[in-house]
């Protein structure tokens, strides 16, 4: 259990880099970058964890108690914004792409040269 | 002061996007062009303060209390804030260039433009590896839309897609990379963790180090990271490309050395060998393809790759000389390839076409371009005085002196190849030498609008001023000191720490370098010399038989295929962390 | 490169990258420990400012920057969807409600939802804002709702009524000086958490608004004429 | 108890963001994805996460996966016409 979490992470890493690798649509793709950077917040949420810890809010209960570690929150706050924004930057490059190619499939598209 | 630097162009980024559709184009220019003026003589300021004292200020004035803060601090010192300097003096060129180039969208170019200034002077100056993440994916976010700017195209927006994912999976292992640390260490300032890293476990330091050398890897384009730079930077529109080659590249390097010096110095051995390795395939696998190439901007941008290698390999000796050489290399590097590029764009408003065989001969009227082509494929063989000279020299001395022979002669392979590749454009463009062949027939927008007659001076000013500069800055040796004792400050750990946690003083002894020695001359000639054959054969048919095969998988290993990609970037950090291990 | 060669250099790459990672998280401290030396110092500052939700306090304070580089980010990809998904030459924009775009043939119970919920939903983006500093929520989460909201109205299938309620100039504009506020807030200021979580909404909110209009005419309106077609392929 | 909860939360987040890589077909994955989403919300709330819980469920399974379906609508036409 010490350190299982940790590995739930790192599964989900490699299992969005699996997908982009063995994927035939850009869109699929994209999809799955997003599945690879939400092992981030898996990560640092699970790093900050504290057991017995509640949520570092302080409106109903007083301060004394034992609270998670907020700044990793903080930093998964930033992350997931991220994530959706460059999510969809490169699905707009996507529909482009479509539109532009006439296919998705980075197997049928020419190389760049 | 050094927040101001940040907060101006990203503030008038904002005006300009919120109001810029009803100003006409030469306000937006004249707008955009004074801040960064502006910007540029307030890092300049900026500089000459921390050449003094290095510049430390904590933003929203959470200073440290007991050596450890809760907040954010921006560290100038000499070395940041010179290339937050030569970010804007870059940046500056590349909008007069674009006066009477490309097409604007509202004020979006412009716009976005500033905000890429400020990205990378934030970027740049940020004391904290979480907030340097943070602007490294600003960055990003904004080269990839610059990139696809031209979005009718479709090579354009295929090769910024490419760039996009690439570049965003290097960053979500930087990430893994700061949770990791940041687990080990409670910190996220580069100063705070750094001075909790000695006697952690040396494992989890080193994959740490791995996964988050990682992004910036990726961002230097060190192979085998480095295949979405050809694609981005062939599509990307030129004055984007100044910047791009210029700098943005260069800043992963940047990354790299801030991290390891701020941090994890000392606590990985194995960084300098393994950078280095990476180092040397990057310079030379860069000029091999970069000889191989037939459409210009794809030729400069593998000239890039190979050079940032050297750079690499120059950061990787670990030592405050070769740092210095390598500072010194990218700034001559930064003028060379930025004018290289400029000149390219003007080619391709002439002509609607990058490819070498079509364009043969046609630019015999061309003088300034054609001159900025012969200048920069000299400053790239590395010719003294010019800044890659000088910077090479320095690098190849400290080298020698760590019992690195084999550093000269690949920092000489990869000029001449680059650097013949380019004379072989002028030859075949500029003087019409060699048989002329069939082209492919493919035009691409001219990025103008309208076709010019004439080029204006606003196109060439800003070339000539960056290649010529760029081939005599061997010749500062003010200049040269003033480097030498940046990477001074810039490796000793300790200083950086004191300054940063405790207000300490942060002084380094450093000897004045030089870059005339015997053997820095002689190799500068040898770069001259190999780049000739280089060119000369390249104007005749392509590849021998012998070598055809390989080069064949060479081209098909760049083949555009972001699945690909990136199973060659899981495959680059697991040699990368095998090497940390190993050297 | 084969399909094989791909797979072949991913599976090496990825069992590399394994046994890195299974290293180095087994070398971590324990899921769940005490060791938290950052997330104390904030929660002491947070509690010294008279912040409540200490999350908002790291991310509008103590760690304001990181926050001007994540509505950086967001106004610059707002631009970029601008920007990435124009009408280019050779396309053209159909007009709105020509068609009568969105599920056309809408249940009267679904218009009446998508119509009541409109306002439930505004008011509930609009709290989640303002008690950002207090409790779980702010800015950012109530900017996504108020951005999301306006697109209810599609569920209505009344496209041209969405048109009207999200003139583009005004979006950008607003988004682009919420992001200059912020930038001002978040590098000469301290202790606003408040104004800047305000900001944030309305960044947030406005940003979302621009990208997804720009998807739904990618959706919906942009048709690619003839002429265009074919070419690059 | 609250680590039996916790392993349950982890293992679903684990199942599901393998289920949306293996889903091949983009629009079926949208909705997977959105799946994903809830899954990580309940994760954080789980992990102590409010904040980021309601910001994962606002972002991750409905803003995203919205853009995802727009995208393959745009992209689907665009093939519809060249048939």
């Amino acid at each position: 259990m010490s350190h299982l979490p940790y590995l739930a992470a790192g599964w989900i890493l490699l299992a969005g880099i699996f997908g982009m690798v063995t994927s035939r649509n850009l869109v699929h793709v994209v999809v799955c970058l997003s599945v690879t950077q939400s092992a981030t917040y898996v990560l640092l949420l699970t790093i900050g964890y504290r057991k017995g810890g509640t949520a570092p809010v302080f409106s109903d209960i007083k301060p004394t108690g034992k609270v998670v570690d907020p700044v990793v929150q903080a930093m998964a706050l930033t992350d997931i914004v991220v994530n959706a924004t460059v999510t969809a930057l490169l699905l707009a490059l996507a529909v482009q792409v479509a539109k532009r190619r006439g296919t998705i499939d980075p197997d049928q598209l020419r190389p760049l040269e | 002061m050094v927040q101001a630097a940040i907060a101006a162009p990203a503030l008038v980024a904002v005006l300009l996007a919120a109001g810029g559709r009803w100003l006409p184009r030469p306000l937006v220019d004249a707008v955009a062009t004074g801040t960064v003026l502006a910007v540029t003589v307030l890092l300049g300021a900026v500089l000459a303060a921390a050449l003094r004292h290095p510049v430390v200020a904590w933003l929203g004035g959470w200073r440290p209390r007991g050596g450890v803060s809760a907040g954010i601090p921006l560290v100038a010192d000499p070395m940041a804030a010179g290339l937050a300097l030569l970010v804007a003096v870059l940046t500056l060129a590349a909008l007069v260039f674009s006066w009477r180039y490309l097409v604007e969208v509202q004020a979006i170019y412009h716009a976005l433009m500033l905000l890429f200034t400020a990205a990378m002077c934030a970027f740049v100056l940020t004391g904290d590896l979480f907030d340097a993440f943070v602007f490294f994916e600003l960055m990003s976010v904004i080269a990839y839309v610059l990139t696809g700017y031209k979005a009718e195209e479709p090579r354009t927006v295929h090769g910024a897609l490419n760039f996009g994912v690439i570049n965003s999976l290097g960053a979500y292992v930087t990430l893994m990379g700061i949770g990791l640390l940041y687990a080990r260490t409670g910190q996220l300032g580069f100063a705070a963790m750094g001075a909790r890293l000695p006697g952690q476990d040396h494992r989890l330091v080193t994959v740490a180090f791995a996964l988050v050398c990682t992004g910036f890897l990726v961002k230097a384009a060190a192979v085998p990271f480095h295949f979405w730079l050809a694609d981005a930077h062939a599509v990307a529109p030129t004055p984007v490309c100044v910047l791009f080659s210029g700098v943005m590249v260069e800043l992963g390097v940047y990354a790299v050395a801030r991290t390891y010096w701020a941090t994890f110095a000392g606590a990985v051995p194995g960084a300098g060998p393994a950078l280095a390795s990476l180092g040397v395939v990057t310079a030379l696998l860069g000029g091999v393809m970069c000889v191989l190439q037939r459409h210009v901007k794809r030729l400069l941008a593998y000239s890039t790759v190979s050079h940032v290698g050297v750079i690499l390999l120059g950061v990787a000796a670990l030592d405050h000389a070769s740092l210095a050489g390598a500072a010194y290399y990218l700034l001559g590097h930064a003028g060379v390839k930025s004018a290289l590029f400029i000149a390219a764009g003007t080619l391709l408003n002439r002509f609607e076409t990058l490819d070498e065989r079509e364009l043969h001969g046609r630019g015999r009227r061309m003088r300034v371009p054609g001159a900025v082509f012969l200048i920069g494929g000299l400053g790239l063989a590395g010719m003294p005085p010019s800044g890659l000279w000088a910077g090479k020299s320095l690098m190849d001395e400290a080298a020698e002196r760590a019992g690195w022979w084999w550093a000269a002669p690949v920092g000489v392979v990869a000029s001449a190849l680059t650097a013949g590749a380019v004379l072989r454009v002028w030859l075949r463009v500029f003087r019409g030498v060699g048989p002329s062949g069939e082209g492919t027939d493919e035009h691409e927008d001219t990025e103008t609008g309208p076709r010019m007659s004439r080029l204006p001076w606003t196109m060439l000013a800003p070339a000539i001023v960056l290649a010529g500069g760029a081939v005599v800055l061997g010749l500062i040796t003010g200049l040269i000191h003033g480097v030498s004792h940046a990477a001074g400050l810039f490796v000793d750990q300790r200083g950086y720490v004191a300054a940063v946690l405790s207000g300490g003083a942060w002084h380094a002894a450093s000897e004045p370098l030089h870059p005339w020695t015997a053997a820095g001359v002689i190799g500068g000639a040898a770069g001259v010399v190999l780049a000739v054959p280089v060119a000369v054969l390249g104007l005749r048919r392509p590849a021998p038989r012998l070598l055809r095969p390989a080069v064949d998988r060479l081209r098909a290993a760049h083949s555009g295929h972001v699945g690909e990609y990136a199973a060659w970037l899981t495959a680059g950090v697991a040699l990368f962390g095998l090497l940390l291990f190993t050297a | 490169m084969s399909h094989r060669a791909r797979f072949a250099v991913f599976v090496i790459g990825v069992a590399g990258l394994a046994v890195l990672y299974v290293l180095a998280a087994f070398r971590l401290p324990d899921f769940g420990g005490r060791f938290h030396p950052y997330g104390e110092r904030a929660v002491t500052s947070a509690i010294a400012e008279r912040t409540k939700n200490v999350v908002s306090s790291v991310n509008f304070d103590q760690r304001a920057f990181d926050t001007v580089g994540e509505e950086l980010i967001l106004f610059a990809s707002a631009l970029g969807a601008v920007v990435l998904l124009r009408t280019v030459r050779r396309e053209r924009e159909e007009e709105a409600g020509e068609h009568g775009y969105g599920p056309a043939d809408v249940f009267d119970a679904l218009r009446l939802t998508g119509y009541a919920l409109l306002p439930v939903t505004l008011l509930i983006g609009v709290y989640i804002v303002a008690h950002g500093h207090l409790s779980p929520g702010g800015g950012f989460q109530g900017g996504v709702v108020l951005g999301t909201a306006l697109h209810l109205l599609y569920l209505t299938g009344d496209y041209p009524a969405l048109d009207r309620l999200r003139p583009v100039p005004a979006f950008e504009a607003g988004e682009a000086l919420a992001a200059g506020v912020f930038v001002i807030l978040g590098l000469a200021g301290a202790g606003l958490v408040i104004p800047m979580n305000a900001m944030v909404g309305l960044e947030v909110g406005c940003a979302i608004v621009l990208v997804l209009t720009k998807f739904f005419e990618q959706a919906l309106l942009v048709r690619t004429d003839e002429a265009g077609k074919g070419e690059g392929t | 108890m609250a680590d039996a909860v916790l392993i349950v939360a982890l293992a679903l987040a684990v199942v599901m963001a393998t289920a949306v890589v293996l889903t091949r077909d983009p629009a079926r994955q949208a909705i997977v994805l959105s799946a994903y989403g809830v899954t990580l919300g309940i994760l954080f709330l789980v992990l102590q996460a409010p904040d980021v819980a309601l910001s994962q469920i606002a972002v991750g399974t409905v803003v995203v996966p919205l853009v995802v379906i727009l995208a393959i609508h745009a992209i689907r036409r665009q093939h519809g016409e060249r048939r």
